[in-house]
């Protein structure tokens, strides 16, 4: 019998809140007035993000583990799971004004964005594979079923079917990968992988497996194809959150498991030519998909394909915990995912009554309709495209210089020649938005959405930041990856 | 003959008969059922191994992880139906096809 | 002068016009266009304070070397990588600073009464104060990578203001093409920054100094060559030389004092100066020196030779630019670093002075830029006109106005370069520069004889109402014309018994290459100075009888001959003698130009670009059919990936 | 006795699991299911796993496919509304596709059994192993917060499917 001393409770606490919170908003609603905003949901959601975030802070330090080895408070798991808590915090800020747009400003649409949210959490802190499993399931289904929760659009619904169909195909190479490496060493922990003499042809196997069901959540290709799909028809503000949230958690889980379980020499050196190639594909084939593009939502998909990519090639650069790639991937996964969900946040923004703001066509002058947008927007995608002084360009450069420095010299030179064509599709909506004439349909007479405003402004600020004054996060990101162990 | 090796076979041709009814099938809840049979062929693995690594009662004994496993994938087993028949419902309601061909919206 | 006092206060030289950015940017449309004028030039002119406060600093010191530092703490402090940012304050970017802010200030005064029509007045003055801004701190970075921030900087104000008439398409489109082109010397750039870091562990500049000082092996030869041919090519595509000049014509397209500014007195010289920082690099890389000083003289030739044949002013301008800068390329490719930062000085008054004369006639005949339909303004502005020909004067190179000195002396540098070194292709590049002075020479009288001299020829209407600027456009005017009279004068040549104090003051912090034993000899000098004077006079001459005189000369030959009548009639037309200057002079130059640059822009820059743009379409196109929307073809993509994976992790690990 | 069990029950479950993916109306196939968990389940008791054998009938053949079953009769499909399978060459390559991956397991499965180091002998079970006892205290100790966290997973998968299968909000 475990103690469910303070260990076990307080190692909970960030997943608890959220929790919480999700019942809290279950409980909340039916108790309120059908026509009116619900506003008591969005502050219930958000207090409860903001206690998982200062159970964050608080466990920031020490790694504690507990429930038996099933959850480790390490810096590393909190790492991202301050981005997951910073993507669904603004997320719920701008699903008060949107989600009454799209006409989902329900109960079970806060209480599925705080479980998967939970859910993350637990996979970003799960430290045997049983717990992997369970933390990437519960995040899916709530995201699965967040895909769908605008029912009337057809492409929601499609979006929600097409992720859930090759979700859970891949669930089952997941799984089966976990089940070929227990058979291997009879272990589920992931450290204990590790020491084991493990029974090797079988172990890697399991490995290849494990590596179809992490390439999937991450988005790598060629496990991608639902991404493009599935972020064009989910709702934005979903779009952004899954973009975001899924992501970090699935790189914190993914990269806990290659560096505890298989961080040993001769694992490492198998792994690293297949996640070689799982990166440059995914760098090649999401910058040229994304070039032809004329749907905002598609193009940022693809263009997450090509992020994920570039993440891999910190993976691949890795060096182990000494090295220094690991710690660029967290760092650069923190600045992916803020700023991957701005331009969401900004789609949320303009986005109209059941109807998306989603054409690339439609940013015709925006700047002049909408400047604050349109310079928000702007800051986002120069900050995907990596120029300076945002933090997308201090994350590719230290990602970048990883691979580098451990001898994967093609891989960055693939990096940097995708990273100079994809500056070609982040650059046409701001061109389009500067030096166009606006169409007339831009509707100025709506009330400013506060919240929204808010949510884009904190996202923009901290990508400026991270770009001016990466330091302390770099910092933290080595202290992470050291107190791996 | 009843070896572990042979159960492990018996899971890897279920797996790769279930994979095929994913991608060969056109109907959504054919499909559906294929994921099951993969799960189930994963569980079966889990089982073999953990009759072999089964020598004590312990909980926290190599044997108890396969069998507890196995547990919790049917718990998912059963949340992924459910939520995968309630998409296919709101899908059916618009579209009256079972067909993943006819989710021809989004592409490109 | 308290040192430590002024050192601390160099942070305002860049956040002062990003002040005046912060208050018009965000508050543009409360204040009025009175108050946001004078914000915006407040910020510049306070910067100019400090800089030369800067100046007499350094003055008092003894050491040559010495020099201003502020440090702004560890910018970025991540393991071995450690950035420390600062700026620092020493002769080579106090002269720099100076040309930056006092130009830049002249410059922002005309600016007020050139936009004070215009409806975007607050806007366009936020940008060109960010400009500014980014162009302090490029120009007193005390490393690489903030150097590589003002970079970015000052090349997206360019972006924006290039494109500041964003309503026309072609001119958005200039702004594009201005970015991308410059992307991909920024690209080089970048990786030669990277590649620096890499071999020498730093990226400031006093400890790659010291590094390279006190490293046992020193550098490799080849590192060396290859990061200075990449910091090169950042430097072509910001300054604008082959092959990536092509932006900067386009760039035209925005407002006039944007051009005199950003595109021919600050900006595009700041690969010129980053040379010139990273001399003692560059010094070491004597095959770089050569690449430099033949694409320098190369573009100096092939782009006074575009000159020659444009009817837009502001082309005529542009080109002039881009070769003059050529010029300076030549000066640093030949070690000549004072010399050609001389240059830079010079070009920044009297270049700033042609385009804002330019634009005062643009202004006066609203608009207007074709020279075809302008000539004998001089009347009509006589300061403009003023302005205009000594600004053609100090271009042309000759004396005493400022463009000799420094043209004089990169001419000599490179006979000095051919003494030293025994190569003789840098006779051949000083054969070149001299061919680029005659050019200059012409085109700089062809534009004051179409524009000032001769009959009017454009709308009767618009020549009459033409005025001189209002005093706000016309102070700047005078101050610069007074500049660039009067600058060249800093750098007295020995010859004559002077001193050359610019360029010894700036010695102590540019690279020195050991001179070769023995001295180039009076006669040499005394050829050399012959030569570019006889060149400019020769050029000038040849534009003024073509242009000026020449309209006389077939009357006095039929008169002369009845033989002749036949091309009396047409003589009398002043036509025929335009179509006979058009065939036997403007032709076959337009010819050779539009051959140059069909090879250089259509086949090379254009080919190669579309080329390989088209194809990565091509292949986009191709990699979204992958994407068919059918999630059977998901999974078996998933499967095939994961059989991939799988197959390479059994049957190959 | 147990290679006879053994082999029949491998036999019913393939041919059961082959039937799901290749009947063409949807009800057949969950009927093959249906076989198909009772072998699988019967494999598992083999296998000394009485508790997950019962877990499987409950959770899978009454849940699970009861689940299955409603659906199909509520969704009613007429045989237009069925989908457009592929054609043959088509269903070949899959099958291929699929049997690489299943060869690509039984390799190293084969490999582990004859390596040096690979599988030896099956150890004697003390016991109860596998029985409520075992399993249920394992549930509450060990493996508690596994055991809690799936009650999060059941939540979220019952808001979801309540609001997708809701007609109106």
């Amino acid at each position: 019998m475990p103690d469910i001393g303070s260990a076990e409770l307080r190692v909970l606490l960030p997943v608890l809140a959220p929790l919480l919170g999700a019942l809290a908003v279950l409980l909340t609603d039916p108790y309120l007035d059908k026509g009116r905003p619900k506003l008591p949901l969005v502050y219930i959601a958000l207090g409860s993000l903001m206690a998982a975030w200062a159970a964050l802070g608080f466990l920031w330090g020490d790694r504690v583990v507990a429930w038996s080895g099933a959850l480790a408070a390490d810096r590393f798991g909190l790492y991202l799971g301050f981005a997951i808590a910073t993507a669904a915090g603004l997320t719920v800020l701008s699903s008060a004004g949107y989600a009454r747009k799209m006409g989902v400003d329900c109960g079970e649409y806060y209480s599925l964005l705080l479980l998967a949210t939970a859910g993350m959490l637990l996979l970003a802190m799960a430290n045997d594979l049983l717990m992997v499993f369970l933390g990437i399931e519960t995040m899916s289904i709530a995201v699965y079923c967040l895909a769908g929760i605008t029912r009337e659009r057809p492409r929601s619904v499609e979006a929600a079917m097409k992720y859930f169909l090759l979700g859970a195909f891949a669930t089952g190479f997941l799984l089966y990968g976990i089940a070929l490496i227990y058979g291997a060493t009879g272990e589920v922990r992931l450290e204990r992988i590790a020491h084991h003499a493990a029974n090797r042809p079988l172990l890697l196997a399991g490995l290849g497996f494990l590596l179809v069901g992490f390439g999937f959540k991450v988005g790598a290709v060629p496990f991608h194809m639902w991404a493009p799909d599935a972020y064009e028809g989910a709702p934005a503000a979903v779009t952004g959150f899954m973009a975001a949230g899924v992501k970090a958690a699935g790189f914190a889980a993914f990269l806990r498991v290659l560096l505890t379980a298989f961080g040993g020499e001769a694992a490492a050196a198998a792994w690293a030519p297949a996640l070689w190639m799982l990166a440059a594909l995914s760098m090649i084939v999401g910058t040229l998909s994304a070039l032809a593009q004329t749907n905002l939502k598609r193009m940022l998909a693809w263009s997450s394909v090509a992020h994920t990519g570039y993440a891999l090639v910190g993976v691949v650069g890795g060096g182990g915990v000494a090295g220094n790639g690991s710690a660029a991937v967290l760092f650069y996964v923190l600045t992916y995912s803020v700023m991957t969900l701005g331009p969401f946040l900004v789609i949320a923004l303009l986005s109209r009554a059941g109807e998306e703001f989603e054409q690339i066509d439609d940013l015709a002058g925006l700047a002049r309709r909408r400047p604050v947008a349109a310079a928000a927007l702007s800051l986002f995608l120069l900050s995907l495209a990596g120029i300076p002084p945002t933090a997308g360009f201090m994350g590719k450069l230290f990602v970048f210089r990883a691979a580098i420095d451990s001898g994967w010299l093609g891989l960055g030179v693939i990096g940097i020649l995708a990273t100079l064509v994809s500056v070609y599709y982040y650059l046409r909506p701001i061109v389009l938005m500067y030096m166009r004439e606006p169409r007339a349909e831009f509707n100025a007479s709506e009330p400013t959405d506060w919240a929204s405003h808010f949510a884009i402004g904190v996202a923009a600020l901290a990508l400026l930041l991270l770009g001016v004054l990466p330091s302390d996060a770099i910092a933290a990101s080595l202290e992470s990856v050291r107190g791996l162990w | 003959m009843f070896t572990l090796t042979n159960c492990l076979v018996l899971s890897a041709l279920i797996f790769a008969v279930g994979a095929y009814g994913v991608i060969a099938r056109r109907n959504i809840l054919i499909m559906l059922m294929s994921v099951e049979l993969m799960l189930n062929a994963v569980n079966l693995s889990f089982i073999a191994f953990a009759r072999y690594y089964g020598s004590a009662l312990a909980p926290a004994s190599s044997g108890t992880t396969g069998q507890v496993f196995v547990l919790m994938t049917m718990v998912v087993a059963a949340a992924e139906v459910a939520v995968g028949l309630a998409i296919l419902i709101a899908l059916f309601r618009g579209r009256h096809s079972v067909d993943p061909g006819d989710l021809d919206l989004l592409k490109g | 002068m308290d040192l430590t006092s002024v050192a601390s206060a160099l942070p305002w030289i860049p956040l002062l016009p990003f002040l005046g950015f912060l208050i018009n940017g965000c508050c543009g449309t409360r204040i009025s266009r009175r108050a946001a004028g004078w914000i915006a030039c407040l910020g510049p002119l306070g910067a100019f304070l400090i800089a030369y406060l800067g100046l007499l600093a350094l003055a008092q010191e003894q050491s040559p070397r010495a020099f201003l530092e502020c440090s702004l703490g560890d910018w970025i402090s991540v393991g071995d990588l450690v950035v420390r940012a600062g700026l620092r304050l020493d002769r080579l970017s106090v002269v720099m600073a100076l040309v930056v802010t006092g130009v830049g200030s002249l410059i922002h005064v005309y600016s007020v009464g050139y936009m004070s029509h215009d409806k975007g007045f607050t806007r366009y003055f936020a940008y060109l104060n960010l400009f500014l801004s980014m162009m302090c701190i490029l120009v007193l970075a005390d490393n690489l990578v903030l150097m590589f921030v003002g970079w970015e900087g000052v090349g997206l104000c360019s972006y924006l203001l290039i494109g500041f008439w964003y309503e026309d398409p072609a001119k958005a489109s200039a702004g594009k093409k201005a970015f991308i082109v410059n992307r991909i010397g920024d690209f080089g750039f970048i990786l030669g920054i990277f590649l620096i870091f890499v071999t020498c562990g730093t990226v400031d500049f006093a400890e790659l100094f010291r590094w390279l000082a006190s490293a046992r092996e020193g550098l490799p030869a080849g590192v060396a060559f290859a990061a200075t041919m990449l910091l090169f090519l950042g430097a072509t595509g910001k300054s604008a030389q082959i092959p990536l000049y092509v932006w900067l014509p386009d760039a035209m397209a925005g407002p006039t004092p944007v051009s005199a500014l950003i595109h021919a007195a600050t900006m595009v010289t700041a690969g010129v100066y980053m040379v010139a920082r990273l001399s003692f690099l560059f010094v070491l890389a004597p095959t770089t020196l050569l690449v430099i000083a033949a694409v320098g003289g190369l573009t100096a030739l092939v782009a006074g030779f575009y000159a020659l044949t444009q009817n837009d002013i502001k082309k005529v301008l542009a080109y002039s630019t881009i070769s003059q800068l050529g010029y300076m390329f030549l000066g640093a490719g030949a070690a000549a670093f004072g010399a050609s930062i001389f240059h830079l000085f010079t070009h920044a008054f009297f270049k700033a002075l042609l385009f804002l004369g330019a634009g005062a006639v643009i202004h006066a005949l609203h608009d207007e830029q074709d020279l075809r339909r302008m000539g004998g303004l001089g009347k009509k502005l006589p300061l403009t006109c003023a302005a205009m020909v000594v600004g053609s004067l100090a271009l042309a190179g000759i004396p005493p106005f400022a463009g000799f000195f420094s043209k004089d002396l990169i001419l000599l540098s490179l006979l000095e370069a051919a003494h030293r070194t025994g190569q003789p292709v840098w006779y051949l590049l000083w054969a070149m520069g001299l061919v680029g002075a005659l050019l200059t020479a012409f085109y700089s009288m062809r534009l004051i004889a179409m524009a000032f001299l001769g009959a009017p020829r454009g709308d009767a209407e618009a020549h009459e109402a033409a005025e001189d600027p209002p005093v706000s456009m016309g102070a700047p005017l005078i101050a610069l014309i007074f500049c660039s009279a009067l600058v060249g004068l800093f750098s007295w040549p020995k010859l004559f018994g002077g001193f050359e104090r610019f360029i010894h003051y700036l010695d102590w912090v540019t690279a020195q290459v050991p001179a070769a034993p023995g001295e180039l000899g009076h006669g040499v000098e005394w050829l050399n100075l012959c030569a570019s004077v006889g060149m400019g006079v020769a050029g000038m001459a040849a534009a003024y009888f073509l242009y000026v005189v020449a309209p006389a000369r077939p009357r006095e030959l039929v008169r002369a001959s009845p033989a002749l009548g036949r091309l009396y009639e047409l003589s009398l037309n002043k036509l025929y003698v335009d179509e006979y200057y058009d065939r036997w002079i403007v032709k076959p130059l337009q010819a050779a130009a539009n051959y140059a640059w069909e090879i250089f822009d259509v086949l090379i820059v254009d080919g190669f670009v579309n080329g390989v743009a088209a194809w990565v379409l091509d292949l986009a196109a191709s990699a979204r059919k992958l994407q068919t929307g059918v999630v059977s073809y998901y999974a078996i993509s998933l499967l095939l990936g994961g059989i991939a994976l799988l197959g390479y992790f059994v049957l190959w690990v | 006795m147990d290679d006879l069990i053994f082999t029949a029950a491998s036999i019913v479950c393939f041919l059961s699991a082959l039937a799901v993916v290749t009947r063409k109306n949807p009800i057949y196939s969950a009927v093959s299911l249906i076989l198909f968990f009772g072998g699988l389940a019967v494999i598992f008791l083999l296998l000394r796993a009485p508790f997950v054998a019962g877990m499987q009938l409950i959770v899978y053949g009454g849940a699970i496919l009861v689940l299955f079953l409603f659906v199909i009769m509520l969704l009613n499909l007429r045989e237009e509304e069925l989908g457009k399978e592929k054609g043959g060459r088509f269903k070949a390559f899959a099958a291929v596709a699929a049997g690489a991956l299943a060869l690509l397991v039984i390799v190293p499965v084969m490999a582990a059994e004859t390596a040096r180091d690979g599988f030896g002998p099956l150890a004697s079970l003390p016991d109860g192993f596998g029985s409520v006892d075992h399993l249920g205290l394992a549930l509450f100790t060990q493996f508690a917060l596994p055991f809690e966290v799936t009650s999060v997973l059941l939540l979220a998968a019952i808001v979801g499917s309540v609001m997708l299968s809701k007609k109106h909000v």
